[in-house]
């Protein structure tokens, strides 16, 4: 029983997503957990500790090193019954089981006119900011989400790494999992309910600007609040949650109210999740804006040396010159 | 090419168990007690899934179909490897694995939808144990790995009762033994010693490539660098192609493990009916093989010892004028996709902005009619 | 020497890029052509055809079946000195290739702090509308653009096809070349002189709205400016050629004078190139724009089977229905 | 688990010409003349690289370096490797071979760029024919067989003339070997019968998996499956990898294709530093292999057969204190990256878009800078 040890406790990042983890093994003895080091080691963030003691080498399943491999066999595992988690060990070696993530695993579902399901999860710790060398703190999102049959999502915090992770397992649709690593050992309560899983929130309300974010970026788009706040700007925060598909519903209400919008995120900016929130939102909120959506992203460069990250990443003043950016028109 | 050094010669060791002539011969590895009853029945098989081959042909030349792969000199090794399973083994084929469907009891008919273009697949792979197509070259290897990863954990290897041990049989062709992809499934299917069988069909050319593009050896010989068994069978031999599958079935599901099984054979046909293999073979080696038809030897191989109904032979063929009626009537009257079904058929649970842009797509749809009715 | 039969001519696109591919061989012995069935073949479009013949074995390569395989070794042949030009079979079949052009092709430039070239060219013919089978009729631009080190552009015309692919050999940074496959018959005079290889070009002159598009939707979008003609809307055609990096000063000019913006793709629509492109006009061009950018493209489900593909597919219909939308704002 | 039934045994036929005693053996087919003086050169080399991974790890610790890859217990493989190429040779090093990058005269300052995060790798594949390190598992081993069908290409094998004729060398982990770039990579090789060498450092674990994970065969036979020749060397004895790789990269050289040396040898230290193998393995394992130490066997061996100057293991020990001064000293004054350098170094070619975000860019840092420094 995992309850106890989770709702309404303050726990990492980290070990919100392990408990949510065994409660989705608990609750259905189809959910196999498979990846590179995630059995004795508990996989290199330990995000599935002690999982194959508790559950055995059959459903926590250490795989030879090979991505297509990973995701391929998760395929036949869906269509024998099985729900696979699959771990991607960090965001930059995701590429390699592309193919079948596009091709397969997304396209099963319609191939065989909805007979075949996918129930497959597939879990990226993604993002910057840990110092890692090349590969190690990619934000890939943006690749998933322009494949259709793919549906992805990213937490921003304890409570939702329990709770999503366990929405994402239990769907019947495939779900790209994004986890940013750099929050894993940042604290917080887990709420005793889920939002639904495809639903934005409002992180914090506010009446000047709307900034979007997600996953890592939640965090820093609240600190900027807090001092665009101080100089007497009050900043909505929105954390998206789901990316693809996105909640408009949310987003529209926010942008009506405050009639501008500042999207963040880690990735790069080019045919972006940020390019589609701003693409729908001055299409569907024309009259409302009272300035154009700027957006705050990594720029387009391959990640650079860990010695720059700090300053590459979009931080509290680059979200902070939007929203004066914004406010100015 | 200074790159290609080293040619392919046909094995001396490859199982055969009725020659080109149709004499059955033993193998010491692979006995196979038949009865002419079931060596005519597997005629039969041959005969049919050549006509459905022959008829979806013509169905494309007549515009009724986008595209065909046709399995013309293959259907001996697909006759044999899909006659090897068991109801509650599962095939994972690429797309050329007509003459497996059959043998799974998949209506002709069903296979038409994606060649057709009335849908991407369309069927359920659990109704007969037989997966939707893959075409993208490989994948569906891992797939199968993974399929028998699930047999492994559901308990259903090495316990000794036929009605539960289950293997998984799954298809490709010489080019794709150079996809990664088929090489990872090597990997973890001896890692994990998995209950799955590589068929391989070595129809000597990948498009326009010979098998020597791909591999200097004999492809069965891939086996040995992953550790586990692989054996070259005569493709164009039903029985060989047979016997040599049920081995390696039975020892999937007896828990020993993998086994890659080469069925050396020919296509004889175009790669699909897109294709224009004058300019890149001669004619000459498809008349050689002309000469190993997998379905001559069978028939030499009857009329010379069989004792058959005086009628079997026109029974045969009269059974195969009535399928391929319903091959062309059946084709033709294939429904086309509503425009609803891209759309329904994304997920499970829909999302609302799919839903509009379904909407919007239907009743799109709906107005270009209107206007050709208007007309 | 091709000039005599290309230049002035009226060719084909096929033959347009046939013989550009065979000027960029002639021109320089370093640029190697290889794929799968590139050789003897010619490619499954022809495009390679007559070239193994006329410049040999070892320089029109017939590789085994495995992108990845194609792209990695072009990656080798580069950094010893080669220009590979890969041609990637049908659209769908990138993908087991991902990986290497993401992670390798795109990055090495960076990796090495700029001491190693990457001149590789990927050919992609792109595109629906051939009654094809599921995988050979998909418009994947919209992964590349997102990744930086990658160029992505798209011919429109037989002239531009002899001129880019020429061009984009030449160019000492990767390029992911994608050709309208649908338009491979086509026939068009080539110019004698090419315009740079990332700059847009308006295709038509027009001034009530712009219809942006590229590769195989531009002569659909022609098509909508001349029934649009007829009734009395002046439509401007860009071409927009370059995919990423974008020509925005020309984009911007033409909306700047038109104010209205609809951009036109096969694609999917969700976080594609129209969703940069919309991202990028709504924010440069704020004030200059008297409707919101609308956008025509694939719709997002799977590429459906053929006998839908004229439905599904952006047509003049649905173009002339954007159109009507952005003017009525 | 169910699914791993069988094991690796280090093989019997393992090439090894120096025992973890330090007795020089011979082996037929591996035939090595060489003089003390040149295996004290070896034995010099050892200890530096060594000593570089020694200081590398300190430097970690101090917070210097982000993360180190450790080479320890893996230094004869990759020196004896090393040492086998010629100047105009190739090599294509994973993340792990800094004894490799020393035998190419790379500064040891080169690699820590990219572990100091002051630069992705940041040199010259040209400079010392060294390649960058390449972090996604297998992706070189590719990039070594274009290489290679380069060098065909520029009819740089088979000449005879030894200023000439090149061999490409890359290297990869037991893990390594089961991601599919690397098997497509034989692929390639063996059907264009190319002059590479594999060079896998079979370490016994990929992060916490041991290799019976990846392989239940010696991952030399991997090479069988392709149509080359495999071979096993004791990776912990410099003379057997030097003799061994520099048999493959002739064989490579004089046309007669590629070769999969297997160096079996053991990870001594954790994955990386930011590794913790108490999790997954036991300390008794590197107690028996500490008794293979690739270093104390040599010295073994010069001790007790080489007429040395009295003063050469002082000698060697004195040039390390200088190296790993060099190291320590060198590593902190490593430059920082420029804020212009990752737009300058994405393309040969900048659009105009990214020289607007580059110029946005230094701005800020110059602002923040202002700020910091108004403090
Ligand atoms: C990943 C991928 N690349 C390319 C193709 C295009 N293609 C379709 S069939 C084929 C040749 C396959 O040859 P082989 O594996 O020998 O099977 P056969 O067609 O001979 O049965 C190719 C290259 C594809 N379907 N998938
Ligand atoms: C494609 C890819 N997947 C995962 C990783 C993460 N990773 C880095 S090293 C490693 C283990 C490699 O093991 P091995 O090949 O044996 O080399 P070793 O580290 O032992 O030298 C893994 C999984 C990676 N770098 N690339
Ligand atoms: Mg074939
Ligand atoms: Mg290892």
């Amino acid at each position: 029983m995992s309850e106890p040890t989770a709702i309404g406790q303050k726990l990492t990042m980290a070990k919100a997503l392990n408990e949510g983890l065994r409660k989705s093994m608990e609750d259905d003895p189809k959910v196999l957990v498979m990846g590179e080091d995630v059995g004795k080691l508990g996989g290199v963030f330990r995000i599935t500790d002690g999982l194959q003691k508790d559950f055995g080498e059959d459903r926590v399943i250490d795989t030879p090193l090979a991505e297509s491999g990973i995701i391929g066999t998760a395929v036949g595992l869906a269509i024998r019954g099985y729900r696979p988690v699959c771990e991607i060990q960090f965001d930059g070696f995701v590429f390699p089981g592309f193919d079948q993530i596009v091709s397969q695993v997304a396209k099963i579902h319609s191939r065989s006119a909805g007979l075949v399901k996918m129930p497959i999860t597939i879990r990226i710790p993604f993002g910057g900011g840990i110092g890692a060398v090349e590969h190690h703190s990619e934000s890939p999102e943006s690749y998933f989400a322009h494949a259709p049959g793919l549906k992805v999502v990213s937490c921003a915090s304890p409570s939702d790494a329990y709770w999503m992770i366990q929405q994402a397992i239990a769907s019947d649709d495939p779900v790209i999992f994004f986890e940013p690593k750099r929050r894993y050992w940042a604290k917080g309560e887990v709420a005793d309910a889920p939002l639904p899983l495809h639903q934005a929130r409002i992180a914090r309300a506010g009446s000047d600007v709307t900034v979007a974010a997600y996953g890592p970026m939640v965090t820093t788009a609240l600190e900027a609040a807090a001092v665009a706040a101080e100089e007497g700007r009050d900043v909505e925060v929105l954390d998206l949650r789901s990316l693809s598909p996105l909640d408009m519903p949310t987003i529209l209400d926010s942008v009506r109210r405050t009639g501008r919008l500042v999207v963040v995120h880690e990735a790069w900016r080019n045919v972006s999740v940020s390019s589609e929130v701003a693409a729908r939102v001055q299409e569907q909120a024309f009259y409302s804006l009272e300035a154009p959506v700027l957006r705050v992203t990594g720029y387009d460069t391959q990640y650079p040396p860990s010695r720059l990250e700090e300053e590459w990443l979009p931080n509290v003043d680059r979200i902070l010159d939007a929203v004066d950016r914004s406010l100015s028109y | 090419m200074s790159e290609h050094v080293h040619a392919v010669h046909p094995e001396p060791d490859m199982v055969q168990l009725l020659t080109p002539e149709g004499q059955r011969v033993e193998h010491p590895d692979y006995p196979l007690d038949i009865t002419d009853e079931q060596i005519a029945a597997l005629y039969r098989d041959l005969v049919l899934v050549r006509r459905i081959d022959t008829e979806a042909i013509a169905l494309q030349r007549q515009g009724e179909l986008g595209l065909w792969a046709s399995l013309l000199g293959q259907e001996a090794a697909q006759i044999g490897a899909g006659r090897a399973l068991r109801p509650h083994d599962m095939a994972f084929p690429s797309y050329r694995e007509h003459g497996v469907a059959w043998c799974r009891d998949v209506d002709p008919l069903t296979l038409l939808g994606l060649f057709r273009g009335t849908n991407l697949g369309g069927f359920s792979p659990y109704e007969h144990n037989f997966n939707t197509y893959t075409i993208v070259i490989g994948a569906q290897t891992l797939h199968a790995a993974g399929y028998a990863m699930g047999v492994v954990r559901d308990g259903a290897v090495g316990t000794g009762d036929p009605d539960r041990d289950t293997a998984v049989l799954t298809f490709f062709g010489d080019g794709a033994s150079s996809q990664g992809d088929v090489n990872e499934a090597f990997v973890f299917s001896a890692a994990g010693n998995l209950p799955v069988v590589f068929f391989c069909q070595n129809n000597q050319w990948a498009i326009s490539e010979p098998v020597t593009t791909q591999s200097r050896i004999p492809l069965y010989q891939r086996a040995r660098g992953f550790g586990f068994p692989g054996v070259r069978v005569d493709g164009n031999d039903v029985l060989a192609s047979l016997a040599v599958t049920r081995k390696a079935l039975d020892d999937a599901r007896n828990a020993q493990g993998p086994t890659l099984i080469e069925a050396f054979t020919y296509r004889m046909n175009p790669h699909t009916t897109s294709d224009d293999p004058t300019r890149y073979r001669l004619g000459a080696e498809a008349e050689t093989w002309k000469l190993k038809d997998p379905i001559a030897r069978v028939k030499a191989y009857l009329t010379r010892n069989a004792q058959l109904p005086h009628d079997f032979f026109d029974g045969v063929e009269a059974e195969s004028q009535r399928l391929a009626e319903h091959v062309r009537t059946g084709c033709r009257a294939l429904p086309n996709p509503t425009p609803a079904s891209p759309f329904d058929a994304l997920f499970e649970d829909m999302p609302d902005e799919l839903r509009e842009q379904r909407d919007e797509f239907v009743d799109f749809v709906a107005s270009i009619d209107e206007e050709v009715h208007a007309r």
